[in-house]
């Protein structure tokens, strides 16, 4: 951010507008449409699908990364994926965030125990929501995201109270 | 179907100059033994003979201990019979590709290769399928999958995933003298060497693994003149994940998790697979309302299994509204599934010996509700998208598999019924319960995308009349035999298929007398329809390619294991 | 002059408005510029090959033709004008017009022009 | 008044006039869309998610803009001003009213298809500067779009000008008015193969399913804005959203009379005389949304065929049988 070169980190100007676009952010998550395995018939087709239907909260999805806010990481990540989500995860653009939804994503799943299987994603990329269930129901999803935009807010929320405890 | 009698299977390979053994083994038929140099005069001649075995199901490799088994899984369509061939090979051997023999190996030979540590020779497209340069050949039973304290300590595990190199580069044997290629169906469109990315002066562009039509982590290499594509590569392994090896580990009343997470949207027919498979070599009998609860949830899922091709079928040529349409019933069947298996995806629920859980009364009231307003949404969603002009444009007369390629690529189900083959294994090799259910098996003539959308549909409709007789005449009885928690089959070999929505679900099943198998191949028909697919790509715009890779429903977890 | 001040304003005040909106944007945004994320997008791998190389449109021959008949299009616009006000003579002059390129499309179609290629 | 003030007051309401009907255009799309779909849309963000968009374009604002490396630098910064100016312009000529015109240039028609022909010349410059394979399959799409498009598009509407003897907007709204047979509309929509030609050149013209070739999500990810990011990619979505606006408010003016309610006198349609414009407008896009929502996309040769092979050959044959019906005297609707 430019203003926060101009203002300063810790200035009550960037923290207070950083809150307002917190509310934004979100209430705007788009996701990157990019399913690797069961979970995401659950995670990304049933959760837009008529019932659950995350539009409801302005969660949408993009294809591309360059327009979306938040990855999915739908599936086993095997030594062939790696490279791939790191790379579609460094496209995105600032900020972002990462679900790894499901126990393979998680940990490995039911195939931590194959040498071509890496044991959660966060060994690839940053993860800041974690899912468990193998697959999850998009019920649990949803919660994820609730989670997600609680975390969103509460770095924000942090922060100024970190401003104001160095102020007084 | 029919025995194969030994003798006139003998009588050709020595015709043929091949040194054979055939014998008769129980739970798998007809096997005949060839020397490794010889299984390409073998193949050819059982091809061409009277014998008609043109129709290669599956090939892959069993690791004896000594000596590593390729194993051709050969039919007959003409004559109804079947044959197992068997090659003998060393550790360090060189496969002989049959692939000028049967296309239908083209993929599975490179799998074989890569996972036994094998070469390859003569093969058009020699690179490993699903895993990167210096992956350990996994299917060898010396190598060991991580053990339960590795798997604790996950923390030891380092990535580095920005210098991770996916290379999958060749596994040709430069040393191997060059086979004499011999006649390919004269439709084949051109020899799939897969896509010359250093020398084109084309746009060469990746489609995949992140898409929104590849229908997971498929990754499409075109080469693309203008919009028209010169020559496409499949390339797949994104989702290996090893179900063939870790069910190597795995008790058998657990293997069904693994197969769950195969095809992931028809759980039942993976479990199905293996539990007959199972059942065979151990010899369990299963009751009769069993059989029945196996072919109501069968059905009941190659519904919901349908569902995901043809509301995808709708996204991939633009129309959204299919998408959600179809996922509306897709919601009111997984309840159902729910209900019954208690699990909407991974059910788990068909365990050798029968199933888990009897039905309930609320479960039937509900998929009675549920066939009610079916019967209506399916014929709305019919009309909607088949009957669109825009569609049937797009889909007449595209990507077209004739009857003979559609055989020599391995394609099965509703890929090959759209293409003229009237084979279907519920009728054909009846399985559960299948003989006592009245059902029409759809076949179309045409062979294209339009074809098979024709077939897929009416399979939707056959099944729920299936499941509506389910319903009326399902037999009073246990839903499981009484089977031993650690079941420990004798050491046996077995084949097993089913017609799962993709097409024919094998479960070759090889057993030692532990309490887990020793080996087991998952036969993926979706593997073999890739290749029709990828085969097909050349010649037709990029908005074809993606509607085509779209209509061979492909399931990437099924493709990769 | 209304006119004009009008359109010139669109022009300047309309680039103004983008400029600005993508000022506001850069000065409110984080920044964390990384060679990865300036990689081109190519389905997440390596992109293989420069995409700018010679094109092929399959609709080129459509292109050469749709030069002749945009010109022809804004020819008739004034002819449509004092359609109304003029006799039946205006009508046939047109119609020699037309007819001239209606000829010219049918022997492009019957050449095989109108196809994609 | 100064003429120049005049003029900037003019463009800060065309822009206010887009910007809404960007925002509220993408909440009906995606209430629309879902309604079709058996779905809720936005609903958690404001009342029934009315306040959505305006998260979304306040998130966009605070993206990271991402220029690639291999980008085309200066018309990637430059396509966004290119699509978005010409945009704008389009609503000059727009008649709300009698007198809310912002600019009542006699030759409007000819003015608003001049301005709206450089679009595609924005998003070309978008697609083609990302140095993106997908984006410039895109960007070639776009040009054979605007190939197929454009002749019969003006063919269609030659026919009206006929009609009215007119190229102003506000004239061929004011020919429209009235009545014959005592109640039907003198509209110039029952010269239907007219009205038909134009909806579906205008369909490809706005990139609407079934002709969305240059974004078509399925085979192109994002088609020529893939590697936008942030507000760039929105200003680009923002000038779509607003091409189709136009073009349905170009459809009620030429074939809907504009801002007239049929059987009420003109003067006692003023006072709101603009809602009844924009009513009918988004009544047009309600329409095409739903369109949107059912229909599958056409293959690029297809389009090119269709475009080529009917839509030109019947505009033509039709400008000319609307000549011999006004010569003839035997008009059925209006002519003067």
């Amino acid at each position: 951010m430019a203003l926060d070169k101009l203002t300063g980190e810790n200035s009550t100007l960037f923290i207070r507008s950083e809150q307002l676009f917190d509310v934004a952010r979100r209430k705007s998550l788009w996701y990157m449409a990019f399913g690797i395995a069961c979970c995401a018939i659950e995670g990304l087709m049933h959760a837009s699908g008529p019932r659950y239907d995350f539009d409801r909260m302005g969660v949408f999805f993009r294809a591309s990364p360059r327009q979306a806010d938040v990855m999915i990481v739908a599936g086993t990540v095997n030594w062939k994926m790696a490279a791939t989500v790191k790379r579609l995860y460094d496209e995105m653009p600032e900020p972002k965030w990462v679900v790894a939804m499901g126990a393979c994503a998680c940990a490995g799943g039911p195939f931590r125990e194959y040498p071509n299987v890496i044991m959660g994603v966060d060994k690839v990329v940053p993860v800041d929501v974690y899912i468990p269930g193998c697959p999850p129901r998009p019920e649990s999803v949803q919660y994820g995201f609730i989670t997600l935009m609680n975390k969103i807010q509460a770095q924000t929320e942090e922060r100024l109270a970190a401003a104001r405890h160095d102020g007084s | 179907m029919q025995q194969l009698d030994t003798t006139v299977a003998r009588g050709v390979l020595e015709r043929a100059g091949v040194t054979a053994a055939v014998e008769t083994v129980e739970g798998l038929g007809a096997v005949c033994r060839v020397p490794a140099a010889q299984t390409r005069a073998a193949l050819l001649a059982l091809r061409d003979s009277d014998l008609g075995f043109g129709f290669l199901v599956d090939l892959f490799g069993v690791d004896t201990g000594e000596t590593i088994d390729i194993v051709y899984n050969l039919r007959s369509l003409t004559r109804d019979e079947e044959l197992l061939v068997k090659a003998e090979h060393g550790y360090d051997a060189t496969l002989a590709s049959v692939w000028d023999i049967f296309p239908a190996a083209l993929m599975p030979e490179r799998e074989t290769c890569e996972m036994f540590g094998l070469l390859l020779s003569g093969h058009p497209n020699p690179k490993r399928l699903l895993t990167t340069d210096g992956s350990e050949p996994f299917l060898r039973k010396s190598l060991e999958v991580r053990t339960a304290e590795e798997v604790r300590d996950r923390a030891s595990q380092h990535v580095d995933a920005g210098a991770l190199d996916i290379t999958a580069s060749s596994l040709a044997d430069a040393s191997a003298p060059a086979a004499e290629t011999v006649a390919l169906p004269a439709s084949l469109p051109r020899v799939p060497a897969g896509v010359d990315v250093e020398h084109s002066q084309n746009l060469v562009l990746n489609m995949g693994p992140q898409h929104p039509s590849t229908h997971g982590v498929l990754r499409i290499i075109l080469e693309l003149d203008g919009e028209e594509i010169v020559a496409g590569e499949t390339v797949v392994g994104y989702l290996h994940r090893g179900i063939e090896k870790l069910a190597e580990s795995r008790r058998f009343n657990a293997v069904g998790t693994l197969m769950d997470r195969g095809d992931y949207v028809a759980g039942i027919h993976g479990e199905l697979a293996f539990a007959l498979a199972t059942e065979k070599i151990a010899g369990i009998e299963v009751p009769r309302r069993a059989n029945w609860l196996r072919v109501l949830l069968g059905e009941l899922n190659r519904i919901s299994s349908h569902i995901v091709w043809y509301g995808p079928m709708g996204l991939d040529s633009g129309a959204m509204g299919q998408f959600l349409y179809t996922f509306r019933d897709r919601e009111a069947l997984l309840d159902i599934l729910e209900e019954i298996t208690g699990q909407r995806m991974m059910f788990n629920y068909v365990r050798p010996g029968g199933v888990v859980n009897d039905i309930t009364t609320t479960a039937e009231a509900k998929i009675r509700a549920f066939l009610e307003t079916y019967d209506v949404y399916l014929e709305e969603n019919a009309e909607l998208l088949m009957g669109n002009e825009i569609f049937q444009a797009r889909t007449r007369g595209v990507g077209i598999f004739d009857r003979q390629t559609a055989l020599a690529f391995g394609l099965t189900g509703p890929n090959l019924r759209a293409s003229g083959v009237n084979w279907d294994i519920r009728r054909d090799r009846p399985y559960a319960a299948y003989d006592e259910f009245e059902f029409d098996v759809p076949v179309a003539e045409a062979g294209d995308i339009y074809a098979r959308c024709q077939v897929r549909l009416e399979e939707m409709r056959q099944s729920a009349r299936i499941v509506r007789q389910c319903l009326d005449g399902m037999p009073e009885g246990e839903h499981t035999a009484k089977v031993a928690k650690v079941l420990r089959p004798p050491a046996g070999e077995a084949y097993a298929a089913v017609e799962s929505p993709r097409g024919e679900l094998g479960v070759h099943l090889v057993t030692d007398g532990s309490d887990t198998p020793y080996r087991m191949r998952y036969r993926p028909p979706a593997l073999y329809a890739l290749q029709a697919g990828e085969a097909f790509l050349p010649g037709n715009l990029i908005a074809d390619g993606v509607v085509l890779m779209g209509s061979v429903d492909l399931i990437l977890g099924e493709v990769d294991r | 002059m209304l006119d004009r001040a009008i359109i010139s304003a669109f022009v300047v005040l309309g680039t103004i408005f983008v400029v600005a909106t993508l000022t506001a944007s850069w000065l409110l945004s984080p920044k964390k510029p990384s060679p990865e994320k300036s990689e081109t997008y190519e389905c997440g791998v390596a992109p293989i090959g420069p995409p700018w190389v010679q094109f092929r449109a399959g609709y080129y021959v459509y292109a050469l033709l749709f030069v002749i008949f945009d010109i022809e299009t804004v020819f008739l616009y004034p002819w449509a004008l004092v359609y109304g006000l003029r006799g039946w003579y205006v009508f046939f002059e047109m119609i020699v017009f037309v007819v001239i390129l209606v000829a010219g499309l049918a022997y492009a179609w019957k050449e095989g022009a109108l196809s994609w290629r | 008044m100064n003429p120049w003030a005049v003029a900037a007051l003019r463009f800060l309401a065309a822009l206010g006039l887009m910007l809404v009907n960007g925002v509220v255009m993408i909440y009906m799309l995606r209430k629309v869309l879902a309604k079709l779909h058996v779905r809720m849309g936005p609903m958690d963000n404001g009342p029934h998610g009315m306040f959505q968009t305006v998260f979304d374009v306040l998130k966009l604002l605070t993206k990271e803009d991402v220029t690639p490396r291999a980008v085309d630098k200066w018309l990637y910064f430059l396509a966004p001003v290119i699509v978005v100016v010409p945009s704008l312009m389009g609503y000059m000529v727009l008649p709300f009213s009698r007198t809310a015109v912002i600019a009542d240039l006699p030759y409007g028609l000819l003015f608003f298809f001049a301005v709206m022909a450089v679009v595609p010349l924005g998003t070309l410059a978008a697609g083609w500067s990302s140095n993106n394979k997908w984006s410039l399959i895109g960007a070639m799409r776009i040009v054979g779009s605007q190939v197929t498009y454009e002749v019969p598009m003006l063919l269609a509407a030659l026919s009206v000008v006929m009609m009215a003897g007119s190229m102003s907007l506000s004239d061929i709204v004011n020919a429209q008015s009235g009545v014959f047979l005592g109640f039907i509309p003198r509209w110039f929509v029952w010269n239907v193969p007219a009205f038909v030609l134009f909806f579906i050149s205008g369909l490809i013209e706005s990139g609407q399913t079934p002709f969305d070739m240059a974004e078509a999500e399925s085979e192109l990810v994002s088609g020529f804005a893939t590697e936008y990011s942030s507000m760039k990619f929105g200003l680009l979505f923002l000038s779509e959203f607003s091409n189709t606006f136009l073009f349905s408010a170009l459809l009620v003016t030429l074939f809907f009379g504009g801002w007239q309610i049929p059987w009420v006198p003109g003067d006692l349609v003023q006072p709101i005389a603009p809602f009844v414009f924009m009513i009918k407008t988004y009544i047009g896009i309600f329409f095409i949304m739903a369109i949107r929502g059912t229909m599958p996309r056409v293959r690029v040769d297809q389009m090119l065929a269709l475009g080529w092979k009917f839509l030109l050959p019947v505009s033509l044959g039709w400008v000319m049988i609307t000549g011999v019906l006004i010569k003839l005297g035997h008009v059925v609707v209006g002519s003067r």
